[in-house]
């Protein structure tokens, strides 16, 4: 099954009904002909087709610098993508104004790759950051917070294991504890899709593990959708429905997890 | 009671009085019913339009600033306060070989801050007493009293044209390196004109009465005020004098020098 | 170390970034300028040395520094600061909206931009002379009319250096922030001002000592101040009082600099 | 968002963190020095409002700015940016090694941190009256003695901010070179300066456009300058020619600021 | 062999030949009770003894936050320790002057967590850096730099498959690419001993694969010694010679390889 690493395989909008059967007909998120480029001869996402319903969950692989990360961010517009269009939750996401995307960008949870915490603040802090989009500026910083907002975050934080850390500040913590705050920052959004880039890279194999699971119940018990990236593929063969794999910024295939030839993708990591 | 308020611009030789004025007010105080707010303001140009934007009820100002205030705006002169020894001198080098006037042409002059008084217009004046044109002939280089001193000493410039009397005097004083007799005087100007009190136009005529009758009856001890109260050291300010009538006219000499110095619009005599 | 046989990769790439025509005009044009520029400076090293006694001797004229009216220039100094103190603080205040106006990428609009760039150039730019004039005029003569140019004057200066350090923080965190859905203002106040407020905690206390040394402002306004004191006794030839009077000061500000770093510390 | 039911973790941490006795004694100090500050500073918007008309009648005065002069001074204005240039030039470069010395963390020793933030204070403390007497005295009149006067203040200035840009920059850069064994200089010249870059060109033209609209320094040491020319205008009360040259250097500082910006967009 | 996990066992200096056979007498990395304290009640490493010899591969293991990163940071004094002795390669590194300190991290190449790539200058620059240590200052600039130090930038470059990134600025990298660089940097040191911190967090498993592969020719071809820490359990059983399990700043077992139990790791990662 090595060829399918090479040629792209189903999973583009203009023909989904033949490879994979989506769950709903109108898709949490869709991507449709994606391209970026970096100046004029680093194309990075060259049409890029994919299309995800509710409650689903994506693992994207692929080697590095096949464009994971730059997709995920192309899909809150953290990126301006070149062309192509990117629709989340029935909201135009590449047309969309100011305040429109805001309200979509409210109902997604981003995981960094990078974490990107605030260094100089607490955790805690950092965590009721995720509620800013609902609650307005006002969530700051935790000692402007209300009392429910604090409660919600130590919740966040108890979910990831770092209940304890609240005090701490962001930038005196370990690699892990970081990636940590930074999906307790993302659940504090009450997300209905989370993007996460590589959210467990970091983690010790009990945490990762621990954070795999806690975006299988948010998907089961809330219809979460969850699209990670990863390089785990074991993590991809046990919490992923589907898998997506980007190699040199093109989908290299799209397939159900039972049918991906975790095996053979020797070509997919090729350099 | 009325409060009267008064500004100070640059006047040489008060500023001991700028430091610690309470003495001085409180006898206005008591001599007039006035409360007295006294600010020193350091650019005559704010003065101009404090007096003309009816923020000040006085002003005590030099010389070159009544014109200035006497012309733009329509404050009356009320008081005169005449200094003993305020003239302009020109000064170079005894060993520098200059010893006229003309002799100048063509060389560089340190004079002081542009429109002072006994430092930019009394030597301009001088000058052009002397056939120089201030603005042709020389080149003249405004800058700080220690600066010109010291510039005549390296031979940067040729001549320094300043106040004889509270400029040259005390920095000759406290050298160490020449002795008095390496300086020439080679042209020194009249006593200039007296510092003045003026009074905004906005100001009613009894209100400057009351103050110029005030000033005038107790001279002496106002002057005291100014004079003693600022210690020992202030006493080579003694001999002030306050001059109860101000004559227009004394103050066209600084006319003409305002003429000399390329500032035609402060040049015409009044009444003219 | 070891004496590895340093083995070569493939051929590195160029030592330079091949620079485009209208930068290497540009850069050519700036050197030419300087050349230009140094010439007329009449730049002379031995005239320099030479005149080294002259300035020890005028050093002498300053010392000691005389100490008859420590109390005074202290009691003055201290006003000053406050006069101070108070035009930095709505200073700082009025800068932060206008810096936020100022920063590229926090801006709203383009035009915004300009505009608040330069008004905050404008401020600088217009002379505190000019300043102290129209605030005398409008609200007459006393600390408030001070107070309102050092205002002027630490907008001129925050507004610009505000904007600055919120364009040079790391973006990682605005984007976190701004794709958590949140607006400007939760970027501004959650990621933009923590990661920014070191710089902004300098050029603050910059400002304040900037306003406490150039209070000769403060005097043509006839507030007082220290700076008339300065100038006074530089105009009457006390070397030695001048020198004192810059002691006091060079005390208030290194002490207003240790705050600043001790601030500073505790947030880098 | 989905309204879901916010469940609450364990109890939150305090709001805030309980502050030392020393540093809440600070705090209230600094609060109370604040408001005796605002007393004496004899606030009042009303005055401010009332007096507004004043202040557009001294705006009127000011227009139609001049223009019968404007060759001659756009002549000096470049003259004065020339002299501007050279002294904020040198300033630059002496302020570097200055900065390493004053920056925490890259000072070599803790005696010569604190010597290097005092001459960088004093330098900045004394007036620049003083520098310039200083100078004319060492070296005589002219645009040299203007240019070392420049040159001093831009070390008092950039001194204490390229130091603190250094402070400020990310330590992780600096933790690879040292552990690769780098010494100080390549610490700072490969890991400190690429990061703290934008900062100190912002500060460095700030310093070249602070000399060029300061440059009444130039005019007491006889070296002209377009600072002089602005203050004769207002002396002389001649408002619309003040208007033009405040004008002309509006577009100059304008312009070194757009350089900046341009610079440091491409750096960051 | 659960129980190991709890009670710490060997490797201690105090009584080491009982456990491990060094493999020479005097080690390369000696960690002898080392402690870490930040501020009063936070101790995060705790008496932690551990001893390397040349040509060994370490790997460090436990969960976020046990404290690998700081014991790694601690042996270089980029972190000060509270007590205890770190001597690397017959230097007393935690009372070395200054200059001593720098010979000893010259030969020292220590991969970080967070990569620490200078942001604004080029991929090459960055490894070139590397030789900073013996080359002096002139290193800072990949436009100053000698020809020959060029060249070999570029093979270190290519050893980890970035030759064509070279001119890159270093903050336009993808999350494993910036990884990659810092360990070319790393090897740009011709280190005799290298420190990696979590090497491979953000590579794909090709990439992994083949810097782990690197690790070890560098153990056989040059005799460097290799201490690295991962949570990639795979990782540690494949390509360590021996594995030091951390937990809560303390060592909690210091085994071969062949006897860690790897499927009876929970108690390490538990909470
Ligand atoms: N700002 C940028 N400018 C130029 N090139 C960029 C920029 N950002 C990313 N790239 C390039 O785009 C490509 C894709 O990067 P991306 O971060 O999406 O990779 P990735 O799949 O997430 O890799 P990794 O697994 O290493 O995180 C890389 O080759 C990277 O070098
Ligand atoms: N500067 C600091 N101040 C206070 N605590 C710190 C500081 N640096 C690290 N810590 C704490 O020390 C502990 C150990 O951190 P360390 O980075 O060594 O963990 P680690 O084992 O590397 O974890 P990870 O696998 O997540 O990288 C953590 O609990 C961390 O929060
Ligand atoms: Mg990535
Ligand atoms: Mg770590």
């Amino acid at each position: 099954m090595a060829h399918l690493a090479h040629q792209p395989v189903g999973g583009a909008v203009d023909a989904p009904p033949t490879v994979i059967p989506l769950a709903s007909p109108t898709p949490v998120l869709a991507v449709d002909a994606l391209c970026k480029r970096f100046g004029p001869d680093l194309e990075v996402l060259s049409a890029v087709t994919l299309s995800v319903s509710r409650g689903e969950s994506v693992a994207v692989i692929g080697a590095n610098g096949s464009g994971k990360s730059t997709l995920l961010r192309c899909c809150v517009r953290l990126i301006e993508p070149s062309a192509g269009r990117v629709r989340i939750l029935d909201t135009d996401v590449t047309a969309a104004r100011r305040r429109v995307l805001r309200r979509v960008r409210q109902r997604v949870g981003f995981v960094f790759q990078r974490h990107n915490l605030v260094p100089r603040l607490s955790v805690l802090s950092n965590v009721i950051h995720g509620a800013m989009g609902r609650t307005g500026a006002l969530a700051w910083h935790q000692g402007a917070a209300s009392p429910a907002m604090r409660g919600e975050a130590m919740h966040c934080l108890e979910r990831v294991g770092l209940a304890e850390l609240a005090r701490r500040r962001a930038d005196q913590l370990s690699g892990g504890q970081s990636q940590r705050v930074a999906i307790a920052r993302a659940l504090m959004q009450r997300p209905e899709v989370v993007l996460a880039d590589e959210p467990v890279a970091s983690l010790d194999p009990s945490a990762g593990a621990e954070v795999m699971d806690l975006f299988a119940r948010l998907m089961r018990d809330e219809a979460v959708t969850v699209v990670f990236t990863t390089h785990n593929l074991e993590h991809a063969r046990q919490h992923a429905g589907r898998v997506v794999a980007l190699r040199g910024g093109r989908v290299s295939f799209d397939l159900e997890t039972a049918r991906v030839p975790f095996d053979a993708l020797g070509d997919l990591y090729a350099r | 009671a009325e409060t009267v308020r008064m500004a100070v611009t640059d006047v040489a030789g008060l500023e001991q009085l700028r430091r610690e004025w309470s003495a001085f007010t409180e006898k206005m105080k008591e001599y007039t019913g006035y409360t007295i707010e006294f600010a020193p303001v350091t650019s005559r140009t704010a003065a101009v339009e404090l007096l003309r934007s009816e923020n000040v009820d006085l002003v005590l100002t030099g010389p070159a600033e009544y014109v200035v205030i006497n012309k733009l705006t329509e404050a009356k002169p009320l008081l005169g306060f005449s200094r003993p020894d305020y003239f302009s001198g020109i000064i170079v080098m005894a060993d520098s070989g200059i010893t006229a006037v003309s002799q100048l042409e063509g060389k560089k002059v340190a004079m002081g801050d542009i429109g002072s008084t006994s430092s930019h217009l009394g030597p301009s004046a001088v000058l052009a007493d002397y056939g120089i044109d201030p603005t042709q002939d020389i080149e003249v280089i405004h800058t700080a009293d220690k600066i010109g001193y010291e510039s005549l000493k390296r031979g940067d410039v040729a001549a320094w044209g300043t106040n004889y009397m509270s400029d040259f005097v005390p920095l000759r004083a406290a050298e160490t390196a020449l002795s008095p007799g390496a300086f020439r005087v080679i042209a020194r100007g009249p006593d200039l004109p007296n510092d003045i009190m003026m009074v905004g136009a906005h100001v009613s005529d009894e209100i400057a009465e009351t103050i110029r009758a005030a000033v005038v009856e107790h001279s002496d001890d106002l002057i005291h005020a100014i004079v003693a109260e600022g210690g020992e050291e202030n006493q080579k300010y003694d001999g002030m004098q306050f001059i109860a009538e101000v004559k227009d006219s004394d103050y066209d000499y600084i006319r003409k020098a305002y003429a000399t110095i390329g500032h035609p619009e402060f040049g015409e005599f009044v009444g003219d | 170390m070891r004496a590895e046989p340093a083995r070569s990769g493939p051929p590195a790439p160029g030592r330079f970034v091949r620079p485009s025509a209208l930068s290497f005009a540009l850069w050519v044009g700036a050197a030419a300028l300087l050349l230009w520029s140094l010439q007329t400076a009449e730049l002379s090293l031995s005239r320099l040395v030479n005149g080294l006694p002259q300035m020890a001797r005028l050093l002498g004229e300053m010392m000691p520094p005389a100490t008859s009216r420590l109390e005074n220039i202290a009691e003055t100094l201290l006003d000053t600061f406050r006069m101070a103190l108070v035009g930095t603080l709505f200073g700082v205040l009025l800068s932060l909206p206008l810096a936020v106006a100022a920063a590229r990428g926090l801006s709203p609009a383009r035009p915004v931009y300009y505009l608040a760039r330069a008004l905050i150039t404008f401020f600088r730019t217009v002379p505190d002379l000019v300043w102290a004039i129209f605030f005398v005029v409008t609200v007459g003569l006393g600390p408030f009319a001070g107070v309102l140019t050092l205002t002027v004057d630490t907008m001129g200066y925050c507004g610009r250096f505000f904007a600055e350090a919120m364009e040079e923080v790391d973006t990682g965190p605005q984007e976190a922030l701004r794709t958590a859905g949140s607006g400007r203002a939760g970027v501004i106040i959650g990621a933009v001002i923590p990661s920014a407020l070191p710089s902004m905690i300098a050029s603050s206390l910059f400002a304040l000592e900037q306003a406490t040394r150039s209070s000769v402002i403060l005097g043509l306004v006839g507030a007082g101040g220290i700076g008339i004191e300065l100038k006074a006794s530089m105009d009457m030839f006390e070397y030695d009082q001048a020198a004192t009077i810059i002691i006091a000061i060079f005390i208030l500000v290194a002490g207003v600099e240790r705050v600043s770093s001790a601030l500073r510390a505790r947030l880098i």
